[in-house]
């Protein structure tokens, strides 16, 4: 909005810190989140994991710094890069167009598509066979709820905050499909019998990529490089074989994997 | 701020401010219920019932409401009872809000003189005659300032409704800012709609306690 | 259904993060709560002056702060002072001020509430002995308010440590949010485990209030 | 002579304390009675065992031939036969003077509405008070008050009425106000049971004196006027002498 | 004789209500003044203005030579001078009876602590209350509260004492122990305005009578025996008639 911009020109110094700056301060400031698994989450030692944060700790690496990860919400992402109180979301965040006018995004390092799996006695495998009263359950702040509200606002979505209790409401059947990342269905269809994946692949692709408070330059020159000599020695795939292997299994690695900043 | 994007907003938020009040207004009508009803019950001191309120009281008024919609919601369904969000949200609302609204009730009773009770019952009237036309109208003059905090209280409570999906305000607001990044617009029209919802409260509250008030003192 | 996943917070530091989730939800409330107790006193004295541009004042501060949700109040404090006068508050810090300013406003009310059931003929017999409205205040009236304000405000104070749970808007990870994170790291192998963790986080909750309201419950008949 | 209200052996304890012990008393149809005694020594606790508003602890009371019990369902019903008027605090401050009257005649005696206000009204006539019909408690003084209290009592039709220290908290004007209501009261045949501070009147509206001390009749007489100038018992003299100074 | 009080043409009202119309008055130095007149004409809100406890439409109140003016700051010296009793509810409950006594001499005078203790006892000891000195007020009854009130305005050294009807929430018994307290005060040479309804009290102590009404003094003398035999005016003889019964 126009308050960001007053902001950057009321006050001299800009709020985000260039990487110079983050060099010679020791430590970057990385949101993520910490309770999105397999993408970011604390496990049983308290320590941070996931896809994002085998990232993110690389890039501390390469920057020479101490990473300190701060929790973030789907409500907070933006503000936290607005204020400079983080350096760079690497928080399972989806490139719109919308969002792109409040921050800037890096390369991408991984694709999404949406999938929606429904009970195998009532397979959903068109949108238009979601009836007027059915309800499709989403996770609040995922992509498949922005598509969905964007391409068919005509369908109506159960959302729900976090991963278990949208699988809870599933389970106890309070809606006739559950729309996610296309992985997400996949392993939970595998997971749990009676359910199948009616729809694997939904809409355009749509990439996940780290974002910095807008017109951070020089971070973002950074991170677009590392993003590209990273993918001289395969760290994504890497990454996947650490991080996301066991819950989606070999077959999704070369769909979801985007490796030097390259979509195929 | 972006006119456009809180023009284009607001019908979201309207629709969420009419499902928060639907379903706050029933919890807050079910919490006066069992709010005079525990207020009844401890007041006349019913044998073991009066032990069942207190629990009840200590057990929602102690605990979040977010955890316990999480249980009326989907543990229920585990043993086989169904309810709607709707009716889940209600439920929630109403039982926790009952807890607060003993809690009033009991001490807008304590305020009457005990010669109320005794002059009533002096002139014939039975213990249910006397709660109901002599004690219960005189407390509701007391009681209406904590009713109405109470009522605030609830109709702000009904942000946790998002564990269990249900669109209110404030899981709107949560909502579009995930989605669409507009975070002051999407603050600026919940603080609006929520004044929407809560200011006529305060102002009814205000007439209500004025027009109550048949106590002695006062100004 | 399998186990209902009470065994996960038994994995590596689990439910030592869930205490400290606790603890953190605790010290903001204790901290909070001490400081708007002793301006709540303040402010509540200067409600019950008759001062009519200072009680329209505090009426307005009243009514604002129970009409603004505490999420908003939070995303001001700690994000809108970086915006609009480039301070950095620390996160917790900012959770204190949210929930003093919040509750300032709540105890004010009930003090004033309480000085206002003291009988004039106390304010009056101080005056006729010469104290001044300082020592008037000081001596008399608050020592008696403050046994009527035990059983309110521990009612406020309850509420304070369960609405702590907002404080993950600005960062925070107190202990509803570690449950979440325990609950979603297990969630391909305990996938019921939300039951056991909300079920022991609820009893946390219960027994942080509980003895407050015991208390008050204790104080109130003791003082009667 | 009808015995309308007995009392046999009345037993009454607080707790350890005994506040009123082996009472014995006989109230005949149309007897004023007053009660006097210090402070403490049982007598609004004595009236308030008459109307079952205490639990005691040995002896009974009947009124008109029934048993007064507290917690018996028949307390209802006798409560009605038994007018009590307290000191004070005692109409429903959220009713209008109207609605405390006919509270209780329409909703527990069910009587018709409509004739309960005319009878309201004619009570409330000779006590001065119709134009305060639909006041409410606050807008009335201490004895306006006390004079609805009194009307509410016996549009009740009780057999006998009780009333304790129905002026303790009034001024002297309104004393006398609701003391006269009283006398007239106890001219139109009225049995009453009255306890009272004021001497001056004790002795204008007394048949029988009975003096209370720690819980027992110390002094019981139908000659008032002779009790009055010399009790015979040195406590009920001592209590005398404190209304006078030196 | 010393002239300790003076009111001149003192007004006061409530809004358009006038409740004091132009009154005058001279208190000396160890003379008992006795105000009564029938409910609200004035005598309480008399006696708060002069402790500058009211604000006045017009006039003036000196004691010793020194205006109260309310808002002032000078008038809490002054009040220091005044000591004032009221009806009821005049202890601090929070505190216990030694604590209510020596509070206001420790904190405003800033006397010494040990002393004030000391004098406090031998005062307690003279309304015989030294064995509950550590009690609080709701352990006390009426009227060892109202001592208790009593020897607290005394410790502050008051040039005059005010009591306003401290006796009218009180029984016989304790009645009589107050109002002998104040007449030992009056004989020790203490100057007070009184107003009472105890007219046998009134005739005992007083040295002047003022009898007020309608915020007027309707009848001022110092033959006080005089005025209750058969008092000038006619409204007086009407209030005092009132104290019997027909
Ligand atoms: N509810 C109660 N619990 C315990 N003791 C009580 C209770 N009510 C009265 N008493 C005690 O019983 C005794 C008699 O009290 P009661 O009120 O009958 O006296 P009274 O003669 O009416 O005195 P007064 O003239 O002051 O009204 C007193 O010692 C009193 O302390
Ligand atoms: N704060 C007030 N506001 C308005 N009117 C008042 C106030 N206080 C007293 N009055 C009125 O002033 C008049 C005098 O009251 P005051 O209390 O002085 O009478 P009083 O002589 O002491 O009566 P009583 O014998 O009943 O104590 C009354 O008409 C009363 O209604
Ligand atoms: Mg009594
Ligand atoms: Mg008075």
């Amino acid at each position: 909005g126009c308050t960001t911009t007053k902001a950057d020109s009321s006050n001299k110094k800009t709020v985000y810190r260039t990487l110079k700056e983050i060099k010679k301060s020791g430590k970057i400031n990385i949101g993520v989140f910490s309770d999105k698994s397999p993408f970011g989450y604390v496990d049983k030692n308290g320590k941070y994991a996931g896809y994002d944060v085998y990232f993110a700790n690389r890039i501390a690496k390469d920057l020479g710094v101490d990473a300190n990860f701060v929790s973030v919400e789907a409500a907070n992402r933006i503000e936290y890069l607005q204020t400079g109180k983080v350096d760079i979301i690497l928080a399972n965040f989806t490139v719109t167009k919308e969002r792109a006018e409040e921050v800037d995004f890096a390369l991408p390092y991984m694709n999404v598509a949406l999938g929606v799996v429904s009970p195998s006695n009532k397979v959903i495998k068109k949108l238009d066979q979601i009836g007027a009263k059915d309800e499709v359950i989403v996770i609040s702040g995922t992509t498949a709820e922005t598509y969905l509200t964007k391409n068919y606002p005509k369908i109506k979505l159960q959302k729900y905050d976090a991963y278990a209790e949208a699988k809870t409401a599933f389970e106890n059947k309070n809606g006739v499909a559950w729309a996610n990342d296309n992985t997400e269905v996949i392993a939970f269809a595998k997971e749990n019998k009676g359910y199948t994946v009616g729809i694997s692949s939904l809409g355009d692709n749509d990439t996940i990529a780290p974002a910095v408070t807008k017109g951070n330059k020089t971070l973002l020159k950074w991170l677009n490089d590392e993003t590209k000599a990273l993918g001289k020695e395969s760290f994504f795939h890497k990454n996947y074989e650490k991080t996301l292997v066991d819950t989606y299994g070999a077959d999704y690695e070369e769909i979801l994997v985007v490796e030097g900043g390259k979509v195929k | 701020m972006d006119k456009d994007i809180l023009v284009s907003y607001i019908p979201l938020y309207k629709n969420a401010l009419l499902l928060t009040l639907k379903i706050g207004w029933q919890g807050i009508g079910l919490s006066m219920i069992i709010g005079l009803a525990g207020a009844a019950v401890l007041h006349f001191k019913v044998k073991v019932i009066k032990n069942i309120v207190g629990i009840y009281v200590e057990l929602f008024r102690n605990t979040p409401l977010l955890v316990q919609l999480f249980f009326i919601y989907f543990a229920l369904p585990k043993i086989g009872v169904n309810i709607s969000a709707e009716i889940c949200g209600m439920l929630g609302i109403g039982l926790l809000g009952g807890a607060y609204m003993i809690e009033t009730f009991r001490s807008g009773l304590e305020t009457i003189p005990v010669m109320q009770s005794e002059s009533a019952l002096s002139l014939g009237l039975d213990k249910r005659q006397t709660f109901l036309y002599v004690i219960l109208p005189q407390a509701f003059s007391a009681v209406v300032p904590g009713l109405t905090a109470n009522i605030i209280f609830l109709l702000k409570e009904t942000s946790v409704f998002s564990t269990i999906s249900l669109m209110d305000l404030m899981f709107t607001a949560k909502d579009l800012i995930g989605m669409y990044a507009k975070t002051i617009e999407c603050l600026f029209l919940l603080v609006v709609f929520y004044f929407i919802m809560i200011l006529p409260v305060s102002i009814i509250g205000m007439i209500v306690e004025r027009k109550t008030r048949y106590a002695e003192f006062g100004d | 259904m399998q186990s209902l996943g009470i065994d996960v917070l038994l994995k590596g530091s689990n439910f030592s993060r869930l205490l400290q989730g606790l603890y953190v939800a605790l010290e903001i409330s204790f901290v909070s709560v001490t400081i708007s107790i002793l301006l709540g006193l303040i402010v509540g004295v200067l409600m019950t002056l008759k001062n009519p541009i200072l009680c329209f004042i505090l009426k307005i501060y009243l009514e604002v702060v129970r009409i603004i949700p505490q999420m908003v109040l939070l995303f001001v404090v700690y994000f809108g002072t970086t915006r609009v006068f480039g301070m950095d508050l620390l996160a917790e810090t900012s959770a204190i001020i949210v929930f003093v300013f919040w509750g300032v406003a709540e105890m004010g009310d009930l003090v004033r509430g309480a000085i206002k059931s003291i009988p004039t003929i106390q304010f009056e017999s101080a005056y006729a002995l010469g104290m001044n409205k300082f020592q008037v205040y000081v001596y008399i009236i608050l020592p008696q308010t403050l046994r009527r304000l035990i059983p309110l405000s521990i009612n406020l104070i309850t509420r304070m440590i369960k609405t702590t749970s907002l404080v993950v808007m600005v960062g925070i990870v107190e202990v509803l949010k570690v449950a979440q994170q325990i609950i979603e790291a297990n969630r391909t192998t305990s996938p019921n485990a939300a039951f056991g963790v909300f079920g022991v986080v609820f009893i946390m909750y219960f027994l942080i209030c509980w003895p407050i309201s015991r208390l008050s419950i204790y104080l109130e008949k003791r003082w009667a | 002579m009808k015995e309308l209200l007995k009392v046999k052996h009345l037993h009454k304890k607080f707790g350890e304390n005994v506040v009123l012990n082996d009472i014995d008393l006989v109230v005949n149809k149309g007897e004023v009675v007053v009660v006097i005694g210090p402070s403490g020594c049982g007598k609004s606790t004595f009236l308030r065992c008459l109307n079952g508003l205490e639990k005691v602890q040995g002896g009974v009371v009947t009124v008109d031939g029934l048993p007064v019990e507290p917690d018996k369902k028949s307390i209802i019903k006798l409560r009605q036969k038994i007018g009590m008027v307290f000191q004070s605090y005692e109409l429903f401050p959220h009713l209008s003077v109207i609605d405390n009257l006919i509270l209780a005649p329409t909703k527990v005696q069910k009587r018709n509405k409509e004739e309960v206000i005319r009878e309201a009204i004619e009570l409330l006539e000779k006590v001065n008070l119709v134009e305060k019909k639909d006041f409410f408690a606050r807008q009335l003084s201490g004895g306006q008050k006390q004079r609805v209290a009194i009307v509410r009592a016996l549009l009740m039709h009780p057999d006998i009425l009780l009333f304790d220290e129905v002026t303790a908290a009034l001024d002297p004007e309104m004393v006398h106000e609701v003391l006269q209501t009283m006398l007239n009261l106890a001219k139109s045949g009225s049995t009453m049971i009255i306890v009272t501070h004021e001497m001056n009147f004790a002795r204008a509206i007394a048949d029988r004196i009975l003096f209370f001390d720690k819980g027992e009749i110390v002094e019981q007489t139908d000659d008032v006027k002779a009790f009055f100038e010399k009790p015979k018992t040195k406590r009920a003299q001592r209590f005398l002498s404190t209304f006078s100074y030196s």
